[in-house]
C-alpha cells in the first residue's frame, strides 16, 4: 500500500471531494499559498472562487461559511485551533445551534480543519487543545484522525456529512506518515472512515488505554514497553470524540477491568474526563481499579523547551499510569 | 424607481400585518399566555416591509432579536409564527425557536437571531453562496444601531466589499440599544457614515417612509444583482414600545423622554403610508379600512391556530438535533 | 438575620467594594439603567467613570477592562453567558493567558459577573452554561454562587481576587432570597467568603449528592424526598469550580460510597464529567455502586415549555440516580 | 516637532539594536540554537523606534506576534529578550513567553500577543485605566494590516473616540499578512482611511522614515495627553524578511516579487535615518559607525547572557500561573 504523510492525505481528500462536488470550497487565511502545507496547487486547480483566501477574520468567514452552508454549499475552513477563539460566537451560537433552533429548516454542511499546534515551542497562544470545549457544546461532530489512513477516510467523511465537523488536525500526528490505499485497490473506490466507530490499535487483556489524540502514540508506545514485562495493553483511538464509541471502550474495560486515559488536552473537564465519567457510571462493576486519566497539567503552556514537554503526556506518564492501576 | 399600485398594496397589507400581530403578542403576553421574550415591531414596519418589498422570494434575509417584522414582511406565514411564539408543534421551528429565531427557509428567511449582529456574516455568507453558485440571488440582513459596533459587522462589510458580494446591510437605527442611545454607542453622526470605510455606498433614509426605503433599498439590490457589490443602508426609525415584553423594569421614561417618543408616534410608519396611497388616489379609506379589517381577521386565525396547535411532544426534544443523527452520547 | 434576595446580595457586594476601593469600576452594557437589576442606584453614588455603559463591543469592552486590570483597575464585567462567545478570545486568549505568558509579570483583577439564563424560556442563544468551558482552561476562576449570602461574600472575595474570575449568576438560583448577616454582626465588619471551600449543604452518610450551580437547589429537594424513605444524603455545594474542594467531596464519598452529581451544564466534559473522574480515579476505594451523573441532555435548548424543562437536572432526575445507586 | 539631537541619537541607536538583535535571531535559528517561532522586524524598524521616541517610560505599549522591535523600541534589556527566545529562566517570562510574549512592565511594555488584533483592546483597556486614575500616560499598540481587518479593531476605535481615550492606534502597514496583499484584505485604500468611521484623525505616514513616524505619533501623543482622544496612523513600510522564521515552503517570490522586494530594500529605514543625521550634521558617519559598533558588542553580550542563563527548573511549571495561589485540581 503506498505511504504518505497526514498532511498529503488531507490534501488527496481535499481534492478528490472538491473534484466530486462542486459545492465543495476551501476557506481560509492564506490557503492558496498553503502556509499549512494542505492546500498547494488547489487554486490551480478549482480556481479562486473555490480556494478563497480571507482577511483575519474569523468571525466574519467563519461566519460566511456557515452561511453558505446554509444555502447549499458545503465549506471547508482551514485554521488552528487556537483561532477558534476568536470566531467562537459564529461557532457556538450559530453553527451548533441553527439547526435545532430553526426546528430542522437549518442544514449545516461546514467542516473545520483546524491545525492543533502544541508540543513545539509555540506557547501559549498557539497550543490549544480545545475539543473537549466542543464535545460540551452540542451541535458539532468532533473528529481527531491520528494517522493519514483516517485523516483522508475522516475527512472525506466530514466534507459530505450534514453537519458541522470539527477534524482536529493534532500536533503530534501530523508529522505521520503511513499507508493510505490507492482508490482503486478499494472496493468502493474510495476511503470514508465512519464515524462512531473507534478502532482497535491492538488488542489485549490486562489494562485498556484510550488514546485521544496524539495520545494515541504514547497509548501505543506505552503498550510496547508493558508487552516486554508480560503486560497486555489493549490500546483503543476513539477517532471521533463526537459521535463517541462508547461502546467499544465499555466493552474492552468488561474484559480488562482497568482503564487509563492518555488525552492531550487540559486535564479539567477533558475528553478523558468524560470518558472516565462514562466508564465510572456504566462500566462501573467492570473495574478492579480506578480509573487513571493522563492528561496535559492544569497550566498554560510555557514557551521553554526545559518546560513544556512537562505538560503533556508522555509514554512514561502512560506507562506509571499503567503500573499504577495493575497494583 | 418609485412601487406600483400591487407592492404599494402589498406593503400596506404587510404593515398591518405585522402591527396587529405585534398588538397580539403583547396583548397574550400581558395575560400571561406568551411567557418567553419578544421584542415588537410597533414603529418600525417600514424598515422591514419596505425592503423586502424589494426582494424576491428567492432572494435571502436575515434578521436579529427585533424577530417579528422581518419574516412577516418577508412573506412568512402569521400562523407557524404565533405558533412558535406559544412554543407548539405547528409552530416554523416546532416551538424549538420562540420569538427570536423565526425561520422560513422556504421564502428566503434563513433566521432570527438572539446573539446581536451574529447574523450578519451569516448573511453575508449566503451571498456568497449565491455568487459562488452563480445565481442572482440577494442577501439582506436587517440590524440595530447597537448591533453596528459589533466586530462581526466590520468583517462582514469588509469581506462583503472585497469579494463584491451581492449584500445589503440595513441598518435599523431606531436610536437605542435597550437604554443606551446610539450617540453613546456609534462615534459618527450616523452608522451609514461608515460606509466610505468599506469602499461602498452608504445610504441614510427615513426609516418612517415604506416607500423610501423600498427605493433606497431597490438601488442597492439592483447594484447587487448587476454584480457591483454591497450597500450600507441606515433607516432612521423609533421603537415605540419597550425594548422587550416584560422589561418594565426599565421604564421608557428613564432613558427616553415622554415628549422625544410622543414626537416619534406622530410620525407613525403606517399614517405615513396610507397617507401617501390615499393622497396619490392609489387607495381610499375605505380600501385601506377593509385591508386592515381582512388581516384583523387573519391574525385572529391565526392566534386560534396557535392555540389549537398542540404541544410539541417529549420525544420531540432529540429531533432536530443532527442532519445526520449520532447515537446519544 | 436580614433576608434579601440573590440580585440585591450582588448590588450589595458591589456598591460595598466600589466604596472600599477607588480601583473597582463596573461595566457593562445599560448597566446605568440596571437591565439585569443588580446594578440601580450606582452611577448615582460612583458617577460615570466607575459605572460604564458600553457599546455592545464585547470583544472591545472585555478586553479594555483586562487591559486597565494590567495597570491597576479592578473591572467588574456585568453580562450574560451567552455573550461570553462573543468575547471570547480576550478572556481566553488574554486573560487566562497573559499572567503566565509573561512570566507573572500580569497581574489581572478582573472579574465578570455573568446572568446565566436558562430555565425560562430564553432559548438556545441565550440559555448557555457555560461554566465547564473556561474549567477547560486553566487561568480563570469560576465561582457559582447559590444563594444570597454566597452571592455576596463570594463577590466580594473576587473583586479582591488578584487573577481573573468569573461569577456565574445562576438562573435558578437568582430568584432565591436568603439571609445575609448585616456587616455590623460580623466578627471582621464584612461577608467574604474563601474560595476553594464547599459548602455541606446538609450531612448525611448513605449517598453524596454534588450539587453544582443550579443543581443544589434540586439535590436538596432529591434529599427531602429520600430523608422520608429513610435515606440520609449528604448534600455538597462546591460554590466554587476552579478552585474545586476536591478534599470534601472524596471526604464525603469515603463516608457514603456514593455519588451523584446534579449538573446543569450540558452533560458531556461537564463539572459532573470532572467531579465523577475525580471520585474514579482518587476516591475509587470508596465506592460501592457507579457513580451517577445528572446533567442536562445533550441537545441545543429549546424555546418550548413543553420540551424545555425536559432537558435540565430535576429533583426527580435526582431521585431516581440516587435510587439507582442504591439498588 | 522634530526631535532634539539627543532623541534623533537614541533613535538611530534602538535601529541598530533591533536590526542586530534580529540578524543575530536569523542566524541562531538557522543553526537550529533557537527553535520557536520568530517574525523578524527588519525592514520596518523606523516605524517601532519613531513611535516609541515620542513615548515616555511611563506610557504603555503593546504589540503582536512581529513582536522583537516594539519592545526594544521602548527601552527593553536586549539580554532578557534573548534569553527569552531561548526559553531561559533569565528571559522577560522567565522562558515561558518565548518570542511572541516579550513584556516588561516596569517600562510600560504591556506584552507582545500571538493572536492577531488581540492586543488592541487590551491597550485601549490601559488608556482607560489611565483617564480614570487621573493620569496622563498614554497607550500605543503596533498591529498590522492584517490585524486591522479583525473585530476587535473595530471595537476598540470606536470605544476609544466614545470615550475620548488616550490612545494611539499604530498600523503597521507592511502590505502583507503573511502572504496576503493588503489591497486583498483591506477595502479601502488605506487603513488610516478608516479613521473617520470613527470620528478620529488618520494619518498617513511613511514608515521607513523614522522622523516622520516619530511627527506624527508625537502630534498624536499630544492630543492623547490633552484629554483630545485616539488617533489612528498608518505607517506605510515593509518587511524585508520572510514572515517568520523557518517558514521557507513560502517563497518570498511565491506572492511578492524579487523585484518588489528590491525596491523596499533600497528604502532601508537605517540608512534613511543615517543619511539624515549625517545631512544634517547631527552626527558623522564615524559617529554612526562607533555607535553600530557599540550596539554589536551589546548584542553579543546578550547572547552571551541568553546562552549561560539556565533553563527553568522543572519545579517553575506551576509558578506565574496565579497571583492568588489555589491547589493544584
Ligand atoms: C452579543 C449580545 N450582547 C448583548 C445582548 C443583549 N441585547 C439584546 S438586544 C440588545 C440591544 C440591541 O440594540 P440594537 O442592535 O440597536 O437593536 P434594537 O433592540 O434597538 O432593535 C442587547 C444589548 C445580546 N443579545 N447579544
Ligand atoms: C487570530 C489569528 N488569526 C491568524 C493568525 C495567523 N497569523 C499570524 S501572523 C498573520 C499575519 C498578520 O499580518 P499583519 O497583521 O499584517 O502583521 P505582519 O505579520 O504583516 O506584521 C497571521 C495570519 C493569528 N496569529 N491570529
Ligand atoms: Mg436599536
Ligand atoms: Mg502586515
Amino acid at each position: 500500500m503506498p505511504e504518505m504523510t497526514y498532511v498529503a492525505a488531507i490534501a488527496e481528500a481535499t481534492r478528490e471531494e472538491m473534484e466530486r462536488d462542486e459545492s465543495v470550497y476551501l476557506m481560509g487565511e492564506d490557503i492558496r499559498q498553503s502556509v499549512y502545507g494542505a492546500s498547494a496547487g488547489l487554486v490551480d486547480l478549482f480556481g479562486e472562487d473555490r480556494v478563497i483566501d480571507t482577511p483575519l477574520s474569523e468571525s466574519g468567514f467563519f461566519g460566511a461559511a456557515i452561511g453558505s452552508s446554509l444555502v447549499g454549499q458545503r465549506p471547508i475552513v482551514e485554521t488552528v485551533t487556537s483561532f477558534f477563539w476568536v470566531g467562537m460566537d459564529q461557532m457556538i451560537s450559530q453553527a451548533s445551534k441553527m439547526r435545532y433552533m430553526f426546528g430542522g429548516q437549518a442544514t449545516l454542511p461546514v467542516t473545520w480543519r483546524a491545525r492543533m499546534f502544541y508540543a513545539r515551542g509555540a506557547a501559549a497562544h498557539h497550543s490549544d487543545r480545545n475539543y473537549p470545549v466542543f464535545m460540551n457544546c452540542p451541535g458539532i461532530k468532533i473528529i481527531c484522525p491520528t494517522n493519514p489512513y483516517d485523516a483522508k477516510g475522516l475527512l472525506k467523511t466530514a466534507v459530505r456529512d450534514n453537519d458541522p465537523c470539527i477534524l482536529f488536525e493534532d500536533g503530534i500526528a501530523i508529522s505521520s506518515r503511513g499507508e493510505v490505499p490507492a482508490n482503486e485497490d478499494l472496493p468502493n473506490g474510495e476511503l470514508l472512515v465512519p464515524f462512531g466507530e473507534a478502532r482497535i490499535v491492538r488488542e489485549g487483556t490486562d489494562v485498556t488505554v484510550v488514546g485521544v489524540a496524539g495520545g494515541v502514540a504514547h497509548a501505543e508506545a506505552a503498550a510496547d514497553v508493558m508487552a516486554q514485562e508480560g503486560v497486555s495493553v489493549e490500546v483503543i483511538d476513539p477517532r471521533t470524540l463526537v459521535p463517541l464509541d462508547k461502546k467499544t471502550i465499555l466493552k474492552s474495560v468488561e474484559k480488562t477491568g482497568r482503564l487509563v486515559i492518555a488525552d492531550p488536552a487540559h486535564k479539567v473537564c477533558s475528553a478523558a474526563s468524560e470518558i472516565a465519567s462514562i466508564v465510572a457510571e456504566e462500566g462501573f462493576w467492570s473495574l478492579q481499579a480506578p480509573i487513571m486519566k493522563v492528561a496535559s497539567e492544569q497550566v498554560n503552556i510555557p514557551y521553554s523547551p526545559a518546560l513544556e514537554p512537562l505538560v503533556y503526556p508522555t509514554p512514561e506518564r502512560v506507562v506509571a499510569a499503567i503500573r499504577e492501576t495493575l497494583s | 424607481m418609485p412601487p406600483d399600485r400591487d407592492t404599494l398594496m402589498l406593503m400596506l397589507e404587510r404593515m398591518y400585518r405585522i402591527r396587529l400581530f405585534e398588538e397580539t403578542v403583547i396583548e397574550i403576553h400581558s395575560t400571561g399566555e406568551l411567557q418567553g421574550p419578544a421584542h415588537p415591531y410597533i414603529g418600525e414596519e417600514a424598515v422591514a416591509v419596505g425592503a423586502c418589498a424589494a426582494l424576491r422570494d428567492t432572494d435571502y434575509i436575515a434578521g436579529n432579536h427585533r424577530s417579528h417584522g422581518h419574516p412577516i414582511a418577508k412573506g412568512g406565514d402569521l400562523k407557524r409564527a404565533l405558533a412558535e411564539l406559544l412554543g407548539k408543534q405547528g409552530g416554523y421551528c416546532h416551538g424549538k425557536g420562540g420569538s427570536m429565531h423565526l425561520a422560513d427557509f422556504s421564502v428566503g428567511i434563513l433566521g432570527e437571531s438572539g446573539i446581536v449582529a451574529s447574523s450578519v456574516p451569516i448573511a453575508t455568507g449566503a451571498a456568497l453562496a449565491s455568487k459562488q453558485q452563480g445565481k442572482d440571488f440577494v442577501s439582506l440582513v436587517f440590524f440595530g444601531d447597537g448591533a453596528s459596533n459589533q466586530g462581526a459587522c466590520h468583517e462582514s462589510m469588509n469581506l462583503a466589499s472585497l469579494w463584491n458580494l451581492p449584500v445589503i446591510f440595513l441598518c435599523e437605527n431606531n436610536q437605542y440599544a435597550i437604554t443606551t442611545s446610539y450617540k453613546n454607542s456609534v462615534s459618527v453622526d450616523h452608522v451609514s457614515d461608515r460606509a466610505p470605510a468599506y469602499n461602498m455606498p452608504g445610504v441614510l433614509v427615513d426609516g418612517q417612509d415604506a416607500i423610501a426605503v423600498y427605493e433606497a433599498v431597490t438601488v442597492a439590490v439592483q447594484r447587487a444583482r448587476a454584480g457591483e457589490g454591497p450597500t450600507l443602508i441606515e433607516a432612521l426609525t423609533y421603537r415605540f414600545e419597550d425594548h422587550s415584553l416584560g422589561l418594565d423594569r426599565i421604564r421608557k421614561s428613564a432613558y427616553r423622554s415622554e415628549e422625544e417618543v410622543e414626537e416619534w408616534r406622530k410620525r407613525d410608519p403606517l399614517d405615513i403610508h396610507e397617507e401617501a396611497l390615499i393622497s396619490t388616489g392609489v387607495a381610499t379609506r375605505e380600501e385601506c379600512d377593509a385591508m386592515k379589517s381582512d388581516v384583523v381577521v387573519l391574525v385572529a386565525e391565526a392566534l386560534e391556530f396557535a392555540r389549537e396547535s398542540p404541544y410539541p411532544e417529549p420525544s420531540d426534544l432529540f429531533e432536530d438535533m443532527w442532519a445526520d443523527p449520532i447515537p446519544a452520547p
